[in-house]
């Protein structure tokens, strides 16, 4: 898997205007790595998931998976919202098989992978419960398992732990380094917690904003194996300021002035 | 020192966006039915109003009796009744799909939105005339009637409630591979039934009221026929009686829907 | 019944007219009865001393239900339906003046096919049932030694029973006039019958509340004295009522006087001999009453025979004779 | 490699659930009303249909100039506004208290719910002979009708509203020291102006549909009456006359709210 | 002022029977204090706020401030809510002025007042502004001169950040920890936030679930004037990890099963 974006621009037409949301973005994610792209709000981190999603056109530069240019969505880029986006009135079992039937998968089939990945993510007992039954954290544990269960080349997820509590969101994250290691799949991640991404990804793009533009791209070195100890390092700290620094640069440039006011 | 001498519900009854006990709601409930019946008692029995502007209920429940052994109260609910299901579902039929393609689609919204919202204000009873010219005077243009009084109501609302969909549940299902079909049907579709029942739970009422003035229309049998006989010979005991009826078949259909929402979705009630 | 309690002269001013609450007097669409409208434009009620709110009604259903529970003091209405309301009329129903009878304005219309009462057998026939031209058809039915469960009926206010007949959705119309006009233009319709084949069978009247005779007596006094000044006036100019009835009755100036055509205008002997217990013919109200209700328990439009005897009351007319002799 | 070769929206029209561009909205807004104008124009003209079953538009055109001519297109719709006007305005006055007690009290809530249930369903229509012997034959019983036809789905839908007002937002107003009475007033109050605005934008429809019905009852102008008038005499032309105008008064009316609720609530939309 | 809350139970009565959310929760906070409670959802943090807010009664148990035993809510504990709970239709100066309103203080004084606390959160320029019109950060600034503007005894509030983004969250917490120092009040906050926690209060105490109980009451020492350097220091890192592990093991003891779960 070889994720590459190059040159992208894309620029809405807004009431006041047009608006320059991301400017010459260029990135790689290549297979098995985690990626984490961090950035103040508005900084177009949402946007940028969107078009390598295909869920939004570049104004210009392309974007391509594997050498083919990304046309559309589809479900070689699963995708995971920061919003609960399961269907409320199917149990979590059919949520989980909802991609494989979309595609024309035997319903034996779907069953069985559906219950593989379930049992991954460690909701087998709840498959036959309502998305309403589960806890945040439970469900995005199974917005996961539905975008696994797709088998994407590379899991694109738009602050995917943002709505959770400081505890639960430490346990998903463990769980989500067990599971990339586990299975080798490529990880785009966009957080606005700069210790989540130090904690988990490889490489760190900095989006700094109006308009949103790389303003760095990181090396994590925190070895294979991460867990919770690997918090109290120094290292860890060390990593963490000078990316909140790198935001409080950007931030104050722009604080005082927020968008969209008018008295 | 306790913390309960003065607090923030001086009174049950007075408590502001908050629940009461179960027991007084029930208690209340039952008031809320029996106190207006005790007061029509009192005062249609008191002997001030002639029991021809009131009757009594006594007189009403006789008068029930009365129409009930001539047959009549049978065969007229069930005609009304049918009436208003075919009519009604007719409108469901259309709106259905009318509604969730105009919410869906901003193209077909633009398209049909503008002559629905003048159409709309057409009042239904206006109609009669051309719908007797148009489809005689069979059960055909009573249905139309019921028809085109509820249609158009269900349409916007259907049309509200597909405008309410997440836009993010629409792209997660694009991204697990669904193509604009499947997500129409798939999920849009399903999501909006808990709010199609509701929109029908609250038009049926319409269809009720237009059952009345659809029956002036040669209706043999029928509640609304019932009442425009007994009007005609001010029979305000007949009146009462059919209108009575007609209280207690909406209850019990608003009851139905509210259950049928509650057993086919439970995923939409918490 | 009470007697006459009053002696004054009828077109003296009576002070209580000035004060009290109009009274109140519905009217509809019927030959015979637009020419109240010509009282109220010309100023005849005030001349007579009638303190009159006259009411037109588009659906003469309504001006009786009106009457019956007490919102009118008086009302036009024909002889049968006077009787269907009286037992219920919260206030009775009296009637004191023949305005004029049905001499050709009712009418059964039929489709091209049907030339004689008998084809009408199994047809449908669009009418208001239980009101004049619903009894002018079981008349002519019965006559024909058939009855009114040989065709089909569908009810409908008479206006819209028109409009129905003549978008082809019945086989047969029975109404009054001006709707049969409207009947009458679906291609091929033709009249099969009307009331000039049953005279004295369609009076049509002035009705008033017994709650009014006893306590405005001289004002039901004043109606009638005013109808009779109303039809000299017709005499008198009749361009100028044609123009007022026409506008009253929503029908072409033109069209207007064949519709006058069919109706007989009761001149006050022919109103004394029709309050008269005459003999067994039609002509003679308290016969006619008779048959009437027969005619409407048999329908089952009433359960029982009211009294008939107190639906009649001709002391206005007599005291109106009195006073012109 | 672009990007664009096939893509999400292939076709413009059928983007799901997504905006399109303005000047096709405009477009198709036009064609909305123009087709089926047209539609009319050319079966009504075709010669196929009789005109007394379907007019053209010009001879509705010119029954809507004899009418106004005749001057009664003026004083119907006035009447007919009129009626409309206070009847609903009444059902309001009521329909605000009732409806943001009921909301906000569970109390009254359980004491009116139930029996509000049951009379909705009663046909407004039936009332009219009851309505006739007790408000008599003047402006009163027509008014009455259109009250009765609206104000329970008032109630009903500004007692949904105010179940709606964020209880994080009424108890703020507590902790700032506010008293129910306060909250009651200065916050559910001002909270739910907007959806109240929206309700009766959406049942005044309703009341026009019962303005045809009250004047069966001894009018002597209206627009429902000069439809009534229309329908005695076959005359289609006026009766599409009198519909058209019905339908561009409630286009209006809805319109006006809609720039009521614009203007006066700027916060409630986005 | 002096805030005393001893041996307080909170139970609610649930479908599935009594649920015990706070028990035996005994703790006190003085005049100029800033004190913070953490622990995981669900150990009863909010309903001990609004327990403290007068909005909810105690099962059993004393609150009581100054001496006096809370009755119900008042003006004398201001309170600040996660979601933002301006008035929609008001102005931001309106919005600052409601408390006085409600409280009958005269418009010309209302004015004034407002004006200062407007001035004071750096948002005079917003007075005209309708919240729809502000950033999150801002709605918050707002909501905090509005409570300010009632010159409440002790100021609460539950998790008044949580919805802000990281960066946003960092200035208003610099923001509120100078007023606090400008205006010496007393402040009761709720936080998911162990490192929000740490950097702003004087006190912690530590939550647990399930029942809700107090799992430890920790004195932080970081001196008196606190900026984001603090965040690099090893004490500071010590100080979150402590509490972290403290949370990690209730945590722990209920995860897996989730409340309120039946598939
Ligand atoms: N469909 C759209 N139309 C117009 N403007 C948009 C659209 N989507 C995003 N924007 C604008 O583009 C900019 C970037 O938005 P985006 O949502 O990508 O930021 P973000 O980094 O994800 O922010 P956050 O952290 O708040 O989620 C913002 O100024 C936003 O208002
Ligand atoms: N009004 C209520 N009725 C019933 N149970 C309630 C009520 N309020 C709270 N609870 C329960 O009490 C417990 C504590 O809730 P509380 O909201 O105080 O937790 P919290 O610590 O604030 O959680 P979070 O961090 O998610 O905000 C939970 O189990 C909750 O379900
Ligand atoms: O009213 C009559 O038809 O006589
Ligand atoms: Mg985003
Ligand atoms: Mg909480």
């Amino acid at each position: 898997m070889h994720l590459d974006i190059a040159q992208v621009h894309k620029q809405f037409a807004t009431r006041g205007g047009p608006l320059v949301a991301l400017q010459d973005i260029t990135m790689q994610v290549e297979t098995g790595e985690f990626v984490c792209a961090v950035g103040a709000s508005g900084s177009g981190k949402s946007t940028l998931l969107r078009l390598i999603a295909g869920l939004e056109r570049p104004t210009s530069g392309t974007i391509s998976v594997d050498g083919r240019g990304v046309t559309g969505p589809g479900a070689d880029r699963g995708m995971v919202f920061q919003s609960y986006t399961l269907y409320p009135w199917m149990t979590v079992q059919n949520n989980v098989e909802f991609g494989l039937k979309l595609r024309g998968i035997s319903a034996r089939e779907r069953r069985q992978q559906a219950s593989y990945y379930l049992e991954m993510v460690g909701l087998a007992p709840f498959a036959r419960a309502l998305p309403k039954e589960l806890s945040g954290g439970m469900k995005q544990r199974v917005a996961i398992a539905r975008a696994l269960a797709n088998q994407p080349k590379i899991l694109l997820m738009d602050e995917p732990f943002g709505a959770l509590d400081v505890q639960t969101k430490e346990t998903m994250q463990q769980f989500l380094l067990e599971l990339w290691q586990r299975l080798g799949i490529s990880i785009l991640m966009i957080t606005h917690d700069v210790a989540e991404a130090v904690f988990l990804s490889q490489r760190i793009y900095v989006l700094s904003a109006s308009p949103g533009t790389i303003a760095r791209e990181l090396s994590i070195d925190l070895g294979q194996r991460r867990d919770y100890g690997i918090r109290r390092s120094s290292q860890f700290h060390h990593y963490c300021e000078d990316i909140m620094d790198l935001l409080r640069q950007s931030q104050r440039a722009t604080f005082g002035v927020p968008q969209s006011i008018g008295p | 020192m306790t913390t309960t001498d003065r607090s923030l519900q001086p009174t049950v009854f007075w408590r502001l966006a908050e629940g009461i006990p179960p027991g007084l709601s029930w208690l209340l409930m039952a008031l809320s039915v029996l106190v207006p019946l005790l007061a029509w008692f009192l005062l249609s029995n008191a002997g001030v109003i002639s029991p021809r502007f009131l009757p009594t209920p006594q007189m009403v429940v006789t008068a029930l009796g009365r129409l009930w052994q001539q047959g009549y109260l049978g065969q007229d609910t069930f005609a009304s009744f049918f009436r208003v299901m075919v009519g009604f579902l007719l409108a469901g039929l259309v709106a259905i799909p009318v509604g969730i393609a105009m919410g869906a689609f901003a193209s077909i919204r633009a398209l049909f939105e503008p002559i629905i919202g003048i159409v709309r204000y057409m009042p239904a009873p206006a109609f009669i005339p051309l719908l007797i010219i148009y489809l005689g005077l069979g059960e055909t243009p009573k249905v139309a009637l019921i028809f085109i009084g509820t249609v158009f109501y269900n349409i916007l609302m259907i049309m509200d409630a597909v405008k309410f969909v997440p836009k993010d549940l629409i792209e997660s299902t694009y991204t697990l591979g669904g193509n604009r079909r499947q997500v129409l049907f798939q999920v849009i579709v399903p999501y909006v039934v808990p709010n199609m029942l509701d929109t029908f739970r609250i038009n049926v009422a319409t269809s009720w009221n237009l059952v009345v003035v659809a029956e002036l229309v040669a209706a043999e049998v029928g509640l609304g026929k019932r009442i425009a006989i007994a009007q005609k010979f001010f029979q305000t005991d007949e009146i009462f009686a059919c209108l009575l009826v007609l209280g207690v078949i909406g209850f019990l259909l608003d009851l139905s829907l509210r259950l049928l929402l509650q057993t086919t979705c439970r995923w939409a009630i918490d | 019944q009470s007697g006459p309690q009053t002696t004054e002269t009828p077109t003296e001013e009576t002070p209580a007219a000035e004060t009290a609450a109009p009274i109140k007097m519905g009217y509809s669409s019927w030959a015979g009865w637009w020419p109240w409208a010509i009282a109220e434009q010309e100023g005849l009620f005030e001349k007579h001393g009638a303190n009159v709110e006259l009411i037109w009604f588009d659906g003469y259903l309504e001006s009786m239900q009106a009457l019956a529970s007490g919102q009118l003091d008086a009302n036009c209405q024909t002889l049968n339906d006077t009787i269907s309301f009286a037992a219920d009329a919260v206030n009775g129903e009296v009637a004191v003046l023949v305005n004029d009878n049905s001499a050709g304005n009712d009418k059964v219309i039929v489709a091209a096919e049907i030339n004689t009462i008998e084809d009408l057998s199994g047809k449908t026939v669009a009418l208001e049932e239980g009101v004049v031209g619903d009894f002018l058809l079981t008349l002519a039915l019965e006559d024909a030694g058939m009855s009114r469960e040989d065709v089909t009926i569908k009810n409908l206010e008479t206006g819209a029973a028109a409009t129905a007949f003549a978008a082809g959705q019945t086989d047969a119309f029975a109404g009054w006039v001006p709707f049969w006009e409207t009947a009458l233009t679906r291609a091929g319709s033709k009249e099969l019958l009307s009331s000039a084949a049953y005279p004295g069978a369609i009076p049509d009247l002035l009705v008033t509340s017994q709650t009014l005779i006893d306590e405005q007596p001289e004002q039901v006094q004043a109606l009638v004295n005013t109808w009779f000044d109303v039809l000299a006036f017709m005499a008198d100019n009749p361009d100028q009522a044609n123009a007022i009835m026409a506008k009253r009755a929503n029908v072409e100036d033109d069209q207007f006087q064949k519709y006058l055509d069919g109706t007989r205008f009761f001149t006050l002997e022919e109103n004394l001999e029709a309050f008269s217990a005459g003999g067994e013919e039609m002509k003679y109200m308290p016969y006619a009453a008779e048959r009437m209700a027969e005619f409407m328990v048999e329908v089952g439009f009433i359960p029982e025979t009211p009294e008939l005897e107190p639906i009649l009351d001709d002391q206005f007319l007599q005291t109106y004779a009195k006073a012109q002799a």
